[in-house]
């Protein structure tokens, strides 16, 4: 197959992912759009260590990894420290900041 | 002495004040001026008239990264500016020294830090530092209009401070460009004066660069249209704050075009000249029927400055010595002039209750003759009666502008007409006819002689010898004009004076 | 194929690696002296000891001064730009945790953890500062984030510090994958990741600095970068996230996540995207401005300072960008020297602002300096020069700064840039100026006689009296306050240091 | 000494005197500043007489004309602004006429004003003014001409005011002012034009160079002159810039008697005779000066014929007779003008000192109707007016008769259009003599009115309550209204010395210049006028018996007419008022000057003013330039903050469309 | 063979995004994205990622995704709407997305580069291996090999912070934890030692003795 046709994939992963982040509610699943993203990422870094044939963009999709894990954990810790102070778990009721 | 010491005496002594108690503060800062202004006075005495180019100057790199030079230097141009500018804040701080203030530490300190700024943007000969001074002298006024005001202060005070850094701002993008378009041939960056005038800029940069300049000059003097701020902020300013600031800030715009403008943008100026020749006829006339239109006397006043800038304005751009000149004794003449009469009009509110509305005065020469004599002379003064040296000055701007631009000129006269009757009606509405309901005549104290009497003094004194600063102030203007003057009139066909 | 023996471990310049190496050990330490049980060892041990690293990384720094090598088999650049760089976070995090030290974010989330994610954001900062490759700048850019993340929640009670930290984490990821997607393309389109090999690339091979995959990359990168250095359009966070956070956080985050980012910037864009400047620099002045214009007009009628400071670093952000649009060696010195200013300016501000909130009951609101001027003039003035500063007057030194980047700007050819900076400062008149007229012109009557008319007690109670007094958060913001006005009239040390910084990227 | 030393004297004197009481005033005991005033300007009149006699001890070419610079005033960039006095036979002439005149005006005023609080202010405005119109005369450039044109202007305009509690008196000093300063700008542009050419602002220096750069009717000459017409105009109230003069009345009597009758509103004739050279070259500007002055001199003339105010008639009188100077100094009678000039100063200031005499004792009523039979009670002031009224209306062998008669045939002589000045002016003259008589016999003839019965039994008439005579407003005798005291000539010995020396100039001066006889006048001036192609030239005897027939009859006539219409039969003024009623009203009400000047150029202003101030003000100045970036702003952070409303999923909306833009530039480069 | 296993995977693995993004049960969401990243996992075989691949799924299906199943466990699943009522502006976002898509692709297929629309650089033996991977990340990529171990502490330390129970952001689970006053502490500052358990229990023991001592 060619390249090209991962890079597709990946763009479309990326843009669900993006779309999902615009139109869910939940933190956790915004969360979760976000690791689609970061997938995507991975996937065009991978294709992309393909097509050259060195080994950098593997190391990097591995990196990403590391961090899109990262982020999860904190995200988590997050949604659960609000759910402890008893807040919405609703990104659209969390708008006392604004202006 | 090194020209540091007349600039940085005044922060000194505000710095002295800040710190002193406070009933020392009124004291300290007017002693500085006192011996600010005997400096001055000691400059104009030994100023070489026959020399070229700058005296007693300092030259120092200031941030030799950017080419900003800390250099000072007297010259005709500004060497009176200086001394009325010394001369104007010794008697407003006399005159704010006989009333109380609240927080007068700071009150004093700001006062005595606006001298500064204003005499370092007189005396700096670089244009960073120029426009450094320019901008930081406003700082000081806005916060004695801001606090010790009155009426909407706060409103007057942030509508003036940002209506003139306005200009100013484009002025900072203006200067920089100058600095470094300049600095990209083989020359070094450098922001001196002296430096910068080797260079000669393209046109099409000039053009930009000019109007940024001008619009800081125009609305820090203020010309109309742009004089937007000045109703408000005159309303609100505490008198001796009003009198140095309509007196002094509107001539360090003016002495900006002949220092900066003219010199840097030689090209633009001649392209652009007929455009400021309109503005400053349009001042003219406007700022003279509004003054005649107006019934608060500060806004006569301000209007009437209107209109004097414009002359000023107008002489700066016939582009010839005769029009320079004549500007730049008109800016010490009104500078002199417009202080008394702020003064004046603070006497005058206190015999008609308060009030600054001419309507409310009115036969208050009654039991004043002295007071009445004084308003008369520089009443007849600020309308440029001949045998004053504002007739003086305004003689060689119309002669400029005359032989520069006919029919500006011929306009233009109708400005001294109209002045001769907003200054007259403020006269009689005010000293004459019969009195106004709250209006009760009385002599000015012996206090406000002391601050007005000198005053007087001085516009008589330079009424009977205005080739004073004339002839000190000949050879820099001609310099300052000349490459602009080569460009508006081509040597052939024009006749050389 | 290479075996595994034949790997040799890189060459590693402790040297040049020192003040990371100190940061990192120290933040172990730290985290270790947050398990105290006593109090008073965890609320005075942990922030010596956060300060103690600070101080040694910053040491390390200066005696790496001048240094120009790249270590760990070209990860990370040690010259004077990331020197500088480092310099500003070092200070920048000293200040912020002198400015917890009473606060109650520390004490919500544990001194050991507050202090030592503070430093690993630090750690962050330095590595995207000297980060000459790709995976480093990722990787940097994550590692600042995600304490920052942890940190803006950490006043734990208030609802506004998680809804900032939450605002924070989503928004910033949905930046950090837009960057990491740019970062994919233009790996794609050069086949490297290392700075110098793009730039080969980009250079060597015809076409492909017009290649729309590249493009696409970096028109990707710089709106990651953006959003880190919160320029608009990809500012929304910003206002919230200041707001919502602990009031030190704030600072820190103001003054150093935005040099790090530019730093980034400065590395990515200078020297790895050289080759495309003619297409990228247009969209970065482009983007400069509408930071300009939206952050300015977005700060004129905010109450809430800490808010007011968000817009307004919005519009820095701008200003800043200009810096590296013109992409030569003035550039990034008025840069560098711009966000020297900006740290000093900007701590000032919000020390102030610190001191007010625990003095009183209107937390950042602008009531809260209202009078400062009568009342403490030690507050006030501080206030006063950073917010005159902000605004460019002379003899501050944010003067000096905003005088750079617009000669920087014409020099460069982007003179209209310079009059939008220009414009921008007009605007941004109109807020400061009501800060330092909330301070000195609220309270004041003029002791005229019946003519002015008493002007009447202006609104804003009297700052209820309280004991909270923070002399540390006033030593801070006096501290910054006189560096701002000594700047302004002595910049020339900090231009010395600048000016090295700016060479180090080889810019012509 | 020198004639220039005289001549500084002159100067000095007065500016002493007004220097002395205004700084003295409050010391000054008593008349002493009247005293000193007098005796500055008798001193004053003193070096004016040294200097004539030490310019006729000066013999050889260009030794009449003496030029002295005591400094450098404001010289600069080329142009010579010095002080510099001219001495030549023409100023002496003014400042012998200037002076004398001046120094009995102040012996009359010791005693006339001494009831007046503002006594001290009265002379040192006074002095101020003979300085003024003297630095005019003495002028040796037009710098400092300027300085002295306007100097007059604002002492005209204080002693006007001089009553400055007065509203009518205030307005009229404004009136008079602004009107002076229009004149002023005209000198001063018609200066520039000069200067252009010439280079250089000194008299002597510019007359040697006129011919050199100026051709005949050059167009910047012209206009140069034509300007310098409007500058004279103003001063000397000429049409159309006349309407400040009836109006400047309101000052006290002897101010009428000496600015606004004798000297400076002469110093328009000065001017145009100063600038002869000039003038020759530019005969166009001259004929315009001619042409106006004779329009003035008529409808002025016309004027008096109706006008009830004692002092306004005289003061319409006064823009003729000066109609009459204009026109014949712009015709190139220099000598005759100036001739008139000075005899118009004698018999003008008499009539002045008489109204004054009988105003005051009408306790300051100045209305012709309230006035009769004062004959009786007021003999002296009565021959006074007499002689005065007779030299005016041109009866032989007063002077009037004389000097104006050598005016028209001047003028006559020209031929072609000329001649429709000539016949306009002997019109004029009868017409001169019908108003003349006409306030003689209404104020001196007829039944005696209560003031003058009750000053025939030997009390002076006081007002219960002074009023305005204008308005009718009532007043107190403090500063700034007339004081409480009136004196009448009969009574008080200065002003009737002051009167009777006056009176015998009046009757005796026109004997220096009978014609084919003594030719004293002319021959002073000739050196002056030696360039002059028009003054050496010599009018036919024809003519000149013609003209001085025709012009004693006239005046005669008039005399006649005037005593039949007042004396004999005095219902005819009425019934022709009744027959000729249009032209009774244009003559009552002025032409409507005062109308259409109002509605030309003052109503428009106001109404400019008011536009600016209501309209344009808030629309340009603060709405345009102010509001609208301020508002564009405002929306703009409206906007900005709208997008800011907290929505998390709006704010990665933002940026992913953000993100969306970025790449699509990016795409578009890259095509 | 190779482009019937990637019409299938990357279909899964466009499946199971749109799941994520569409199925309004978080859980299910999860389970999508499982799907998903098993999906990706087969795509990086396919780029001969081995190391890649298994490390996705050891590390996210297998860890990270346990992590989420038990937080979404723990809030519970009470889904809202899809879109709920936010600003207008909002509506137009999947349209946003699906602009940034034509993007993408404009740019990735409208490359000049050859190689895209190529299978990819000859194969050489050990690409993607452990082995190479091993041997980048301790040479070249040493730094950010160390500096990613440091995040993930960092990660930990930051998760537990926030996650951490404290007196008075309790809802009605734990109230006796949240007892806890440590020293003289103001209530509820939380501290390592407290996330640790080292002090739970001689607090529990504390109060519990106040409690029932008193």
């Amino acid at each position: 197959m060619a390249i090209g046709w991962y890079l597709a994939v990946s763009a479309l992963i990326f843009c669900i992912g993006a779309a999902g982040v615009l139109t869910r509610r939940n933190p956790l699943v915004v969360l979760l759009c976000l690791e689609l993203m970061l997938n995507a990422a991975n996937l065009a870094l991978v294709a992309f260590a393909r097509m050259h044939g060195n080994g950098d963009g593997q190391i990097f999709a591995l990196i990403v990894m590391v961090v899109a894990a990262c982020e999860v954990t904190i995200g988590l810790g997050l949604i659960v420290a609000i759910h402890r102070r008893r807040l919405p778990v609703d990104v659209d009721e969390m708008t006392e900041l604004k202006g | 002495m090194p020209l540091s010491v007349l600039i940085w005496l005044p922060a000194a002594s505000a710095l002295v004040a800040a710190l002193w108690p406070a009933r020392l503060a009124p004291r300290v800062t007017f002693a500085g001026s006192l011996v600010t202004l005997g400096m001055a006075v000691g400059y104009v005495f030994s100023f070489d008239r026959s020399a070229q180019g700058l005296q007693w100057l300092t030259d120092q790199r200031w941030i030799a990264e950017l080419g900003i030079h800390y250099k000072l230097g007297l010259d005709g141009l500004n060497l009176f500016l200086v001394l009325v500018t010394a001369l104007l804040f010794a008697s407003a701080l006399l005159a704010a020294n006989l009333r109380q203030w609240e927080r007068p530490r700071l009150f004093y300190a700001m006062f005595a830090l606006a001298e500064t700024g204003v005499l370092g943007a007189f005396l700096a000969q670089d244009l960073a530092l120029f426009v450094a001074f320019f901008d930081l002298m406003l700082i000081p006024f806005y916060f004695l209009i801001g606090a010790w005001g009155r009426g909407d202060r706060v409103r007057a005070t942030t509508k003036l401070v940002i209506y003139t850094l306005v200009g100013s701002l484009f002025m900072l993008a203006g200067a920089i460009a100058t600095g470094v378009i300049a600095a990209q041939g083989s020359q070094p960056l450098s922001f001196a004066f002296s430096d910068l005038a080797q260079v000669q800029l393209a046109t099409g940069t000039q053009y930009w660069i000019f109007l940024c300049f001008a619009l800081a000059f125009l609305v820090k003097m203020p010309l109309f249209p742009l004089h937007g701020w000045m109703p408000d902020g005159y309303r609100a300013m505490p008198l001796p704050v009003l009198a140095v600031f309509s007196a002094v800030l509107s001539k360090v715009a003016a002495y900006g075009f002949l220092r900066v403008v003219l010199p840097l943008f030689p090209d633009a100026s001649a392209h652009f000249q007929d455009l400021i020749l309109l503005i400053a006829l349009a001042s003219i006339v406007y700022g003279s029927v509004m003054a005649f239109t107006q019934t608060d006397i500060r806004l006569i006043l301000g209007f009437s400055s209107v209109a004097q800038l414009g002359f000023i304005v107008l002489g700066i751009f016939s582009l010839r010595p005769e029009g320079a000149q004549g500007a730049l004794l008109q800016m010490v003449n009104h500078a002199l002039v417009v202080v008394p009469l702020f003064f004046i009009a603070g006497v005058l509110a206190a015999r008609a209750g308060g009030s600054e509305d001419i309507r409310d005065m009115g036969g208050l020469a009654l039991r004043a003759p002295v007071l009445a004599a004084m308003f008369l002379i520089v009443a007849l003064a600020n309308l440029a009666m001949p045998g004053s040296a504002n007739f003086v000055g305004e003689f060689y701007i119309l002669l400029g502008v005359f032989q520069a631009k006919l029919w500006i000129a011929v306009i233009a006269f109708s400005g001294v007409v109209l002045a001769s009757v907003y200054m007259l009606r403020a006269f009689v509405r005010t000293m004459h006819n019969r009195p106004g309901p709250k209006a009760q005549s009385r002599e000015m104290s012996f206090a406000d002689g002391l601050v007005i009497v000198p005053l007087v003094v001085c516009v008589l004194g330079l009424a009977i010898y205005p080739r004073l600063p004339l002839a000190r102030s000949e050879k820099s203007v001609a310099a300052s004009v000349r490459t602009a003057q080569l460009i508006a009139n081509p040597p052939s066909g024009q006749r050389a004076p | 194929m290479t075996g595994l023996a034949a790997a040799q471990a890189p060459h590693i310049d402790w040297a040049g690696l020192s003040p990371i190496v100190a940061l990192v050990g120290g933040g172990v330490v730290v985290l270790m002296a947050g398990l105290f049980r006593a109090t008073a060892m965890r609320r005075a041990v942990v922030p010596g000891l956060t300060l103690v690293t600070l101080a040694t990384a910053l040491g390390m720094t200066v005696w790496q001064w001048g240094e120009h090598k790249s270590i760990v088999s070209g990860a990370l650049a040690v010259d004077d730009l990331s020197m500088f760089l480092n310099a500003l976070f070092f200070i920048g995090a000293m200040a912020a945790v002198v400015l917890a030290l009473r606060d109650s974010s520390p004490e919500e989330s544990g001194h050991g953890e507050w202090h030592a994610l503070l430093l690993s954001a630090v750690i962050g900062m330095a590595v995207l500062a000297g980060a000459q490759n790709l995976v480093s700048v990722f990787l940097g850019l994550e590692l600042l984030s995600i304490p920052l993340y942890v940190m803006c929640a950490t006043n734990l009670r208030s609802a506004p510090s998680l809804e900032s930290g939450l605002k924070y984490l989503i928004v910033g990821s949905v930046g950090s994958a837009t960057l990491l997607y740019g970062l994919a393309l233009v790996y794609g389109a050069t086949g490297a990741t290392d700075f110098t090999a793009i730039a080969h690339a980009l250079s060597a091979k015809a076409g492909l600095v017009d290649d729309p995959l590249t493009l696409a990359g970096i028109g990707l990168i710089a709106a990651g970068l953006c959003f880190k250095v919160s320029a608009a359009p990809f500012h929304q966070w910003t206002p919230d996230v200041y707001q919502g956070a602990p009031t030190p956080v704030t600072a820190f985050m103001a003054v150093a996540t935005k040099a790090a980012a530019f730093g980034a910037f400065l590395r990515l864009f200078d020297v790895a995207l050289i080759e495309a400047v003619t297409n990228w620099a247009p969209l970065l002045a482009a983007l400069a401005t509408i930071s300009i214009v939206v952050g300015n007009v977005g700060a004129l009628t905010q109450t809430s300072l800490k808010r007011l400071m968000a817009w307004s670093s919005v519009a820095q952000a701008g200003y800043m960008l200009a810096g590296v649009v013109v992409a030569d060696q003035a550039g990034a010195k008025a840069l560098v020297f711009y966000l020297a200013v900006y740290l000093v300016m900007n701590v000032a501000a919000f020390a102030v602002i610190v001191a007010r909130e625990r003095e009183t009951p209107f937390g950042d609101d602008i009531r809260s300096v209202a009078g400062l001027g009568a009342s403490r003039p030690a507050l006030a003035w501080p206030l006063t020069l950073a917010m005159l500063s902000l605004a460019g007057i002379p003899a501050t030194a944010g003067f000096i700064g905003k005088f750079t980047l617009i000669g920087a700007a014409v020099d460069g050819g982007y003179a209209w840039l310079g009059i939008v900076i220009v414009i921008g400062s007009m605007i941004s008149l109109a807020y400061y100026l009501r800060v330092i007229a909330a301070m000195w012109l609220s309270d004041s009557r003029v002791a005229v006689p019946a003519i002015a008319g008493a002007s009447p007690e202006l609104d804003g109670d009297p700052p209820a009296p309280t004991s909270r007094r923070a002399p540390e958060a006033v030593a801070v913001a006096v501290l910054f306050g006189a560096a701002t006005l000594f700047f302004g009239i002595v910049p020339s040390p900090l231009f010395d240091l600048a000016r090295d910084a700016g060479r180090a990227l080889g810019l012509l | 000494m020198s004639p220039t030393t005289w001549a500084w004297l002159v100067l000095a004197f007065p500016l002493a005197g007004m220097l002395v009481i205004s700084l003295g005033w409050r010391v000054l005991p008593g008349k002493l500043p009247g005293w000193i005033g007098t005796a500055a300007i008798g001193a004053s009149f003193v070096s004016a007489v040294g200097a004539l006699l030490a310019l006729e001890g000066r013999h050889g070419e260009h030794a009449k004309t003496v030029v002295s610079t005591a400094y450098d005033y404001a010289g600069t960039v080329g142009v010579d602004a010095k002080l510099t006095i001219l001495v030549d036979p023409l100023s002496v002439f003014m400042i012998l006429v200037v002076t004398g005149v001046s120094a009995l005006i102040h012996l009359y005023s010791v005693v006339y004003l001494w009831e007046d609080r503002g006594y001290a202010r009265f002379f040192s405005y006074l002095n101020f003014f003979v300085f003024s119109m003297l630095l005019l005369v003495l002028a040796g450039n037009f710098f400092f001409l300027i300085v002295g044109w306007a100097f007059v202007g604002a002492a005209s305009y204080l002693l006007i005011s001089f009553w400055y509690r007065r509203a009518t008196a205030t307005r009229a000093g404004i009136k008079a002012f602004v009107m002076n300063v229009i004149g002023d700008v005209g000198l001063v542009l018609g200066t520039y034009f000069i200067f252009k050419h010439v280079g250089t602002l000194d008299f002597v220096g510019t007359f040697e160079k006129a011919p050199e750069v100026f051709a005949t009717n050059d167009g910047d000459l012209v206009a140069g002159c034509i300007l310098l017409l409007v500058g004279a105009f103003a001063k000397s109230a000429q049409i159309p810039l006349h309407t400040w003069l009836p109006d400047a009345m309101e000052g006290p009597t002897p101010v009428s008697a000496l600015i606004h009758a004798a000297t400076m509103v002469t110093a328009g004739v000065y001017l145009i005779a100063r600038m002869h050279p000039l003038f020759e070259r530019a005969p166009a500007a001259a004929d315009v000066g001619a042409v106006l002055g004779c329009v003035t001199l008529f409808v002025a003339a016309t004027i008096a014929l109706t006008q009830t105010d004692l002092k306004r008639v005289i003061a319409y009188s006064t823009m003729s007779q000066i109609g009459y100077m204009i026109m014949g100094v712009s015709a190139g009678a220099y000598a005759a003008g100036l001739f008139h000039l000075m005899t118009h100063a004698f018999f003008k200031a008499l009539l002045f000192m008489a109204a004054g005499s009988i105003i005051a004792a009408m306790a300051g009523v100045q209305s012709l109707d309230r006035m009769g039979g004062f004959r009786k009670a007021m003999p002296f002031t009565f021959g006074c007016f007499v002689i005065g009224g007779l030299a005016l209306s041109g009866v032989p062998p007063f002077s009037g008769f004389f000097s104006k008669d050598e005016i028209l045939l001047v003028v006559g002589d020209r031929g072609g259009w000329h001649w429709i000045l000539y016949a306009v002016g002997y019109v004029a003259a009868f017409m001169t003599a019908v108003y003349t008589f006409r306030m003689i016999f209404r104020a001196f003839y007829g039944d005696p009115v209560p003031e003058a019965r009750e000053l025939e039994e030997g009390h002076l008439h006081h007002a219960e309550k002074p009023v305005n005579p204008m308005t009718g407003e009532e007043e107190d005798t403090d500063v700034g209204f007339p004081g409480p005291g009136h004196f009448i000539a009969e009574r008080e010995w200065p002003m009737k010395t002051a009167m009777g020396i006056l009176a015998a100039g009046a009757a005796l001066l026109g004997l220096l210049q009978v014609p084919k006889v003594t030719h004293v006048v002319d021959h002073f001036l000739e050196p002056t006028f030696a360039g002059s192609k028009l003054a050496t030239h010599v009018a036919s005897d024809t003519l000149l018996t013609v003209g001085l027939v025709l012009g004693a009859v006239l005046g005669v006539a008039g005399i006649a007419l005037a005593h039949l219409l007042w004396v004999r039969r005095p219902e005819l003024p009425g019934r022709i008022r009744a027959r000729a009623g249009a032209l009774y009203a244009l003559s009552v009400n002025k032409w409507y000057f005062d109308e259409i000047y109002d509605a030309a150029f003052v109503r428009p202003a106001q109404a400019v003013g008011r536009f600016f101030s209501t309209r344009f003000e808030r629309w340009v100045v603060d709405g345009a330039l102010i509001g609208g970036p301020t508002s564009v702003v405002r929306a703009g952070s409206a906007l900005v903050r709208g997008l800011q409303a907290g929505f998390l999923r709006l704010y990665a909306g933002m940026l992913v469309l953000g993100v969306v833009g970025v790449a699509l530039y990016f795409l578009i480069v890259s095509q | 063979m190779a482009p019937v296993l990637f019409f299938v995977a990357s279909l899964g693995a466009i499946a199971g995004a749109i799941g994520v993004v569409a199925l309004r049960n978080p859980f299910y969401s999860v389970l999508a994205l499982v799907g998903h990243l098993l999906s990706l996992a087969a795509l990086f075989l396919l780029l001969r990622a081995e190391f890649v691949a298994a490390a996705q799924v050891v590390v996210y299906a297998g860890a990270v995704m346990v992590l989420y199943v038990f937080v979404v466990a723990y809030i519970g699943s009470d889904e809202r709407p899809l879109a709920g009522p936010g600003p207008a502006l909002l509506t137009a976002a999947p349209a946003f997305a699906a602009a940034l898509f034509v993007e993408l692709c404009i740019a990735m297929l409208g490359s000049g580069l050859k190689a895209i629309d190529g299978e990819g650089a000859p194969y050489v033996a050990g690409f993607g291996s452990p082995g190479q991977i091993g041997e980048l990340f301790l040479t070249r990529f040493l730094l950010p090999f160390e500096v990613a171990s440091y995040l993930l502490l960092i990660a930990a330390v930051g998760a537990v912070i926030l996650a951490r129970r404290r007196r008075g952001l309790e809802g009605e689970d734990d109230g006796r934890l949240a007892a806890a006053d440590l020293f003289s502490m103001p209530a509820g500052a939380g501290s390592q030692a407290e996330s640790a358990g080292l002090l739970h229990d001689r607090h529990e023991r504390e109060e519990r003795e106040q409690r029932e001592g008193w």
